[in-house]
């Protein structure tokens, strides 16, 4: 399963990057999967994600909660809550 | 003209109210909302918007659509800028329309509680101790169950 | 300027908030309202507003005061046209400045509420079949209650 | 005691002035003695201004209720329901 992972404002910092494609093992089938399987992969997921308390996530540019389902080819977007207006 | 803009340009409200108007007379009622880059304590050297482009269109489109269900408007207009923005500098418009008054008050009202809690919009203050991201407040989710 | 004003003239939105601005960046929200000369049926060739001189100009001040105390305003300005009008005309001009949107936007509502039921301007409707004053809306004077 | 009168909107066409000065007896205390001591007069105060609900009364630029004294001096208007904005 090939997913687009997308990054902004000190998540993208953290990562060290805007957005990056990604395969991943078949059991990642929601968003908390998702974020649990990239923090285990090292310590910078680890910083970037960890604390699911303040990640808000996208999937295919609308807003979702961490029991949303992700399949192949979604852009999958993480980034803290918004501060725009 | 597109009822939403994502830009990195300063708007022109009088331009936007006139587009919006055109040579209607069936509304009585014009309200805008103009945001702007406020620096209270002097220090602020800088803001940066940082957005998700696509997202952040699709995203207004769906406030202004919601807007446009609850109450009776004839024009509505959102305009949004990212980029990196001085102090006083104008961040955001909006600009509702309608036969009355309080329709227009608060489509302009309900559609600035979205845009701040729905928009993906990120903004990092910029002073000579170098850069911060804005935390979110609290106030502006708790603004949003005014409109439940 | 006078945050007040009552006049014949025609005003410019986009000036009436620069002069209001100024050089300040210490407010992030401007809210304005513009109300207009709604012909809904299409017959109404002129609207005429006679007022009390005087007498306007101290209520309007009267509001704008009551406003200034309820909410934490950094600007306020009102400017209200009499004479002869046609549809699509400017007839009214509120602006508020805030620090924060929720102040701007209802010292704005406020004002227009207190001002449609206090400030002594009278409509008369101009069409093929005579003119015609305009009867007060019940709706304006329960609007006050939102205010109690 | 004498008083100036304004007239406005409908008002104003009944009366058919826009002001005047007028003597007014000294039992003439309150706005709604004056309404009463005008519509005494003639039928032409009597039309516009007999139907008290509506009809609204500023003495000196102020609003105020039937209640209000008037004195030496006030000027008083008589106008119906605002209807600007």
């Amino acid at each position: 399963m090939t997913m687009q992972l997308v990054y902004f404002s000190w998540i993208r910092e953290r990562v060290g990057k805007s957005e990056e494609s990604m395969q991943l093992p078949g059991d990642v089938k929601t968003v908390d999967d998702l974020i649990d399987h990239l923090c285990s992969i090292n310590e910078v997921y680890q910083a970037a994600l960890g604390n699911k308390s303040v990640v808000r996530v996208a999937v295919n540019q609308t807003h979702v909660n961490l029991d949303h389902p992700v399949t192949d080819a979604d852009e999958v977007a993480f980034f803290p809550p918004v501060t725009g207006g | 003209m597109a009822r939403i803009s994502v830009q990195r340009e300063d708007f022109q409200i009088a331009d936007e109210i006139a587009a919006l108007r055109g040579d209607r007379t069936d509304m009585g009622a014009i309200v805008t909302f103009t945001g702007t880059v406020r620096d209270i304590t002097g220090e602020l050297k800088a803001m940066t918007l940082e957005h998700y482009p696509g997202m952040t269109e699709a995203e207004l489109g769906r406030v202004a659509d919601e807007a446009e269900k609850r109450w009776p408007l004839v024009g509505c207009r959102v305009i949004h800028r990212y980029g990196r923005l001085e102090p006083g500098d104008n961040i955001v418009l909006v600009i509702t329309m309608s036969a009355h008054r309080h329709a227009a008050f608060e489509a302009a009202d309900f559609l600035m509680d979205f845009l701040k809690s729905r928009a993906p919009f990120w903004k990092m203050e910029e002073t000579d101790n170098g850069g911060q991201w804005v935390d979110a407040k609290e106030s502006d989710s708790d603004a949003l169950k005014r409109w439940d």
